[in-house]
């Protein structure tokens, strides 16, 4: 799978007699990146190649543009995600639960942590998975209610 | 800690009741009880080990499980880590222009196979289109610098805007550096959702948006939050390191040197850094498996290759100029520099911290991240050197010039023979650069000390090496111009004739940068050691070893605690520092509880209380004493274990009314028959409760806490009972003898 | 410990009787009241310094002269290992012959500016004379190889003969490696002379002629010893480490490092080795100056030069060849091979050293030394892979073949274009070198088992890891002409193209010096540490990494213990292995003395007993309980102590006779008139003596032992005082549960 | 005091064509350590001068023969006095103390170990310098005494 633009041998010349300094480019394989190959058209007469190229460094690179590819739209794709998640519990969702009891209950747990005895929060649990979503959710906004209100307002963690 | 009596023990496997054993968030563990458990827990699965078959693959998997889970922490946090680096530096770019060629490249992959890059502006091509070429469609002239100029501040604030509203909606632990609190957390404090699955995620993506809105911070010290997130989610799927918090704080030690391991590809720097700076329990095996988790990240973001050069960082560098012993002159002159630097900045940053803590500073953190971006953006866009990231500015100026750089650092005038690279007086380029080098040095200065604490993702590492790298390498530059223009001076003599290249300005920078670093953050070895994985050169090691003692103990002599420790106790958590010794010479029984005002000691006793009497008290753990008037120590009791196993005993055993008797001997005592039958609760007594007499000395006690990890111990005069000291009487009676507020210290 | 009563303490500067507080030989140390009595002096000088500026210079200098030791430790250490090297260098090659323009010179620098040196024969030069051609007058045929090999068996045994006599003569601790001798000491064991003068004298002095004899030993281990030697004879210029054993430990722990430092030339390893290896308490500021200490002599060596190379090491290499993923099967083949190896030699040795222990085979320590090395050198001499030294024969082995390299090693068929080195065909050197390294390989494997233990000093490191490089060399030629052979193979494919340099053989014998290594010595991070130091490069990391943990998992399948273990074992050392987890579920009331059919504890009243009580007890100490009815405690005695106490009494204080009353209390009890005056003694008692109940599991007391260091410990139940555990019970209860003879612990 | 003796620089020149490999030494500064310098006389015409350079490895390296020669003659210097002394221990000292009484009588202690109480071994002290050598001395052989009693006898140490 690697493409063929994922491959460069990059060669830099510094400036030398009266020719100005150079990078040169080339999309060749590793054994053949060396200023012989790569320095095209030569910018010095016949004799003086050797003296000229020992002056050039020449640097094979690979990269995966595919990882590149990925990984900045996986990115893109967390954000948006997670903004439209945002947006929908600001707007959207306490116009649906206006009259969910629990809100203002605060508990101060973490979903992940299964050794705490868990009869306060059974209740909540409902039957389908909807509802367990649902609980689920309905936690883990407590919780975040709660780091909030640590964190932001009463400064006693993380100042 | 048993829960048997004598020799026989109850199955540790399934515990009697579900939530005994277990502590409340904000609350510290018990080491003692914890190690005791697991060991309870690896007996027995030896002993089964020798009856199937089964059970002898699950021991011989449970013995894998660690070397497994390390595995795949690295794996992860590797992976994390090359998003992080592949999505910063995308983004950061971002401020700048955009590809036409593939919008998710950065500037330099957009120019990666360009032929029309030239010697001088080596990362110019038409594939790379700035914001100013794309909107009013030119390059030069003021109104593209203006148009370019308003990008920047846009993007930067849009950046930063997202960073704090994220970390605000989905995950408030994800601020800040993280570094204080997973200390916290290693020595055994309790934050739950501190490395939860939330937290990971929103500090992942945040990071990156905090790194790339220009902030003066870096990302090297959230990777190690972010590296402990996964080490903990990880852990949920071994039994082993689910249930036990002692073991999982073992994983999260790997997890620390994990997280410097792929910030700075140096994977035996990492396993320092976690043994100096981070863990509190660091025994042998986790050394071995955090070196093994550490070299496993290495791997992954090497085979991930963010950078396209095969390096971890950006601002590795191979040096191999020598150095002169007379250098070391300014080498330690930048170790003073750095400590100076540390001690001024950790007054500065903890003043504006607590600040922000008390006043009303603290209730806009979103429009004080936002202000901030914006000065930042503001004053950085036009000098080149605060404009460009914080890991590239310390990549330059590590760089050594040489014949192929173009960079403007490296404008010397050029001599006749082209050939000669030392010994060169400065050209105007390089003049220019110094000026703008020193005003990038006050700027970062200053904005560093109010960017670090924010609501953000942010990392200090970036910003002080930046620091030290600029006064580093105005020093080295100072240095290479005095010698060349004064070659016949003594000092000089011998070791920088004409023509011979003799300092290396690249060298100063690299210096300075561990000075400054060192100067904040007080490490010692570890830094060497990052420098020198960092170089990979061993004739190094004598200069920055030079350079970070001499910045330690300048720093040391204006406070001997670094920003780590100083954010630990600014927020009053409960940690005992290992570094420190205790110089006082009081007694146990100058710090326990009661005082000689107070009321005295609630203790349970042994058989003659009853459940309502055991219900209505109010500390947090009792010791249990034979009867009153001996006062004869039996064992202790956490009322947490005790209230459950009350409230299991009324919901599912007959006849337990508030009248019933609550015993804790082996056998129960004879009661009237008409009585409610006795509830029997020595299974959740400590028989082994730690004990001091009331002679010995603090130091003493203060070693048995940290070495031991306790959480109590109970003082005893001539056998009786007397008293008890806990955790947060010995972190109070120390801040009282620092002349500090007892009452800073919050949690228990 | 407290020698006063209360808060108010007696000054620790002058102890109020010399005696008091030390121990006898072949004892352990008390760690906490040691560090407590440093503690104290600490106070002391720090509140005498606020009264004149001269207490305050007193105080600074008190404070800087840790790290004034370390530097002089470093100085001193490197430039003896300087001198080792270079006497070792000379004397190896005495055996072969001399130097005519300087009898000081070596081979190599006796030929350093010859001009007559060739390609092929690069260390034959004229002013270079074989004994053969100084007797014989000729360098060639058979008479002459007949007279090199005389005088080279003729040499070695002549050296061997002196460096077992001086050392029976001089120094009879000077023998062996030292190493577990050390790690004894280091966790508060007391042998002394262990570490006296005349053993670094000796030491050094016969380390040279032994390794210079051509046994199969090294001198990393001695070096060691030698660097430990050093820092307790420098500790005796400052009181402060003069006098407390602790103080003296951490420096002993930085010396250990300071040792491996200047032996491998490898700081970070040998921080990291004390660390792993050796060290029973390494606070982190003993790090940092062991890390000092290391770099220091690191330098020393450097500037001192001992090879003419810049080099620390002989064997120095610096790869940059590409490894690929599928060579890890061989390097984990090489692990196993390394593992096993090291299992048997440990498994052999202690055999031969129990033989040599308990039969009539030890009392002929010289006859056996000389024995050993007649045979060594009788059959090392015909094959040059077994006569040249250790550190030359790995320095070979390490090396890989380029254009330039004209060793056996080397003998590839020449292609026609000289200029290819890789993918070469085995020519016909080539095989005989295979041949004779097979052969070296045998003798090597057999003979260091019977040689480690002898009664010179010797080191295991350079034997171990000859026999896994020479193990790994041949395996890596054979890879590269399978490979050569085999180009189409699907393994070989991708990578391993015609004219590729794929595989280098002289890894494969790194890899497998390390593999053996960390089989004998169960080293792993520091092991890849110290090989990555003498690589300088990161890419080796993993395949050293999968060599050594393979090779630990497999040795540890055969036996849990390095060979430093089984020879403390052997010996009966008391030393509590900090590594290995306590397993059994017993608990404290198992452990501890006396036993149910004991007699009752031997303990004192706190003011009933007579000084003819006090002194006709036999332990070595006791507790002192309020009264013999209620077995309260109230603190511990050293019967050490107790006796020069009494003696003193008895000398100046009028009226002690052996009718007086010994008193512990705070105020004299009433007596009748008529009665002698009492003698109180409140000020030698330990007033804080640790206590567990009898219901505390073993594995947390042992932890609790470990830990904090202790020597005894007492037992309690329900406020009781009900026996005591020293260290000796718990080793003994851990031999007894391992199915080992408890009585094989002779120490206390 | 650098001696001229200690500075060389050693160019080694493998097979090239049908010239064989060689090496060449010569005393030079580091400035002049090169192929073009050291190599003499040149064994190639000279527009192959270039290529066979390229083979060739220049190393300039520095010894200190002064260093070699002190600690060589103080290493033997401490052998030699060794052996005399163990000579003498063994030979001449039996003959001038046959009467001393305290030979038999083993203490277990290091001279060097200031902590321990005096009392028993203070009878050994002389007044002169002499006698207290001579203390000092006694006390060192008994120490040794013990010493290889422990590990060359009773082996109860180090094996």
């Amino acid at each position: 799978a690697k493409n063929f633009e994922d491959v460069r041998c990059k060669c830099i010349c510094p400036p030398y007699r009266n020719i100005s300094g150079n990078v040169y480019n080339r999309n060749v394989t590793q054994k053949d990146c060396n200023c012989l190959h790569v320095v095209d058209p030569m910018p010095v007469p016949g004799h003086d190649v050797e003296a000229y190229c020992l002056l050039c460094e020449c640097k094979y690179e690979e990269r995966s543009s595919n990882t590149i590819k990925v990984t900045i739209i996986i990115y893109l794709g967390v954000v948006g995600a997670l903004l439209l998640y945002m947006l929908f519990l600001l707007l959207v969702d306490p116009l649906i639960r206006k009259k969910d009891p629990y809100t203002q209950q605060l508990h101060n747990e973490e979903d992940s942590e299964e050794m705490r005895p868990r009869a306060d929060t059974a209740t909540l649990r409902g039957n389908t998975v909807l509802e367990r979503v649902e609980g689920a959710q309905q936690r883990w906004k407590k919780q975040v209610q709660e780091q909030r209100k640590t964190v932001f307002d009463r400064h006693k963690l993380l100042s | 800690m048993k829960n048997g009596t004598g020799p026989k023990l109850v199955d540790p496997m399934e515990d009697p009741l579900p939530g005994v054993g277990t502590y409340e968030d904000f609350n510290t563990i018990d080491w003692v009880r914890e190690k005791s458990r697991d060991r309870d827990r690896h007996r027995e699965i030896t002993k089964k080990s020798r009856q199937s078959t089964v059970a002898l693959l699950r021991s011989v998997s449970d013995a894998f499980s660690g070397w497994l889970l390390m595995l795949l922490v690295g794996l992860m946090a590797g992976a994390l880590a090359g998003g992080i680096d592949i999505a910063a530096h995308w983004l950061t770019d971002l401020k700048e222009g955009v590809c036409l060629v593939g919008f998710w490249f950065n500037h330099e992959h957009c120019c990666w196979t360009s032929n029309e890059t030239t010697f001088q502006e080596r990362d110019r091509c038409p594939q790379w289109q700035t914001w100013a070429q794309l909107i009013a469609g030119q390059s030069e002239g003021v109104f593209a610098y203006i148009v370019n100029y308003l990008m920047y501040l846009f993007w930067a604030l849009i950046f930063s805007l997202l960073a704090v509203t994220l970390v605000r909606a989905f995950a408030p632990y994800a601020c800040g550096s993280g570094i204080p609190e997973i200390k916290t957390i290693l020595s055994g404090f309790i934050i739950r959702g501190y490395l939860g699955k939330w937290t990971l995620i929103t500090k992942t993506i945040t990071l990156v948006l905090a790194v790339s809105s220009g902030l003066s911070l870096g990302k090297e010290g959230p990777l190690v939050h972010v590296a402990c997130c996964c080490a903990n989610i990880l852990c949920h799927l071994f039994t082993k390191y689910r249930k036990n918090e002692a073991k999982r704080r073992e994983v999260l030690s790997a997890a620390a040197a994990v997280g410097v391991s792929v910030a700075f590809g140096a994977p035996i720097g990492g396993v320092l850094f976690s043994l100096e700076e981070v863990s509190y329990y660091f025994p042998l095996k986790t050394l071995w498996r955090s070196f093994f988790a550490a070299l496993v990240a290495a791997f992954t973001l090497r085979s991930i290759n963010p950078f396209g050069n095969s390096r971890l960082v950006l601002f590795y560098v191979e040096f191999h100029a020598p150095w002169h012993l007379v250098e070391l002159a300014p080498f330690i002159l930048l170790g003073i520099f750095g400590g100076l630097w540390g001690a001024l900045f950790i007054r500065a940053n903890i003043a504006w911290c607590r600040r922000r803590k008390t006043t009303r500073l603290g209730h806009y953190p979103v429009l004080e991240v936002l202000v901030v971006t914006a000065i930042t953006a503001v004053i950085a866009f036009p000098n080149s050197y605060t404009r460009m990231s914080g890991s590239e500015l310390i990549s330059e100026l590590f760089n050594d010039c040489s014949l192929l750089d173009s960079s403007q650092l490296c404008g010397y005038k050029q001599n006749a023979v082209g050939d000669s690279l030392a010994d060169r007086p400065a050209g105007p380029g390089l003049y220019t650069a110094l000026w703008q080098l020193a005003l990038a040095l006050v700027f970062k200065m200053s904005i560093t000390v109010i960017t670090f604490g924010m609501k953000v993702p942010s990392g200090l590492f970036i910003p002080s090496m930046a620091v030290g790298a600029i006064a580093g390498r105005l020093l080295g530059v100072g240095m290479e111009q005095l010698a060349y223009y004064n070659h016949d001076w003594f000092i000089f003599k011998g070791w920088c004739s004409p023509g011979a290249d003799c300092i290396t300005p690249g060298l100063y920078a690299m210096v300075g940068a561990a000075a400054c670093l060192g100067g904040v953050t007080r490490m010692t070895v570890s830094l060497v050691v990052i420098m020198f994985e960092l170089t990979g050169g061993l004739e190094y090691i004598v200069p920055l070893m030079a350079a970070t003692m001499t910045s330690k103990w300048v720093a040391d002599a204006f406070g001997r605690e670094g920003i780590y420790e100083a954010h630990i106790r600014l927020n009053g958590y409960p940690f005992l520092e290992a570094k420190e010794e205790f110089e006082h010479n009081s007694l146990a029984v100058d710090v326990m509880r009661p005082r000689r005002s107070d009321p005295p000691l609630a203790m349970l006793t042994q058989d003659s209380m009853t459940l309502g009497e055991v219900e209505s008290t109010h500390y947090s753990g009792f010791p249990v004493v034979v009867s009153s008037e001996s006062q004869r120590l039996v064992g202790f009791v956490f009322r947490r274990d005790l209230l459950i196993s009350i409230d299991n005993a009324r919901k599912r055993q007959e006849g337990v009314v508030s009248a019933s008797r609550v015993v804790f001997t082996e056998h129960a005592p004879s009661q009237p028959p008409e009585a409610p039958p006795p509830l029997r609760l020595r299974g959740i007594m400590d028989l082994s409760p730690f004990t001091v007499t009331d002679h010995t000395a603090m130091d003493i006690t203060v070693d048995i806490f940290r070495k031991l990890g306790l959480r109590q111990c109970l003082v005893t005069h001539n056998g009786r009972l007397l008293g008890i000291i806990t955790k947060k009487d010995i972190l109070k009676h120390m801040a009282q003898i620092a002349n500090r507020d007892p009452d800073s210290i919050l949690f228990n």
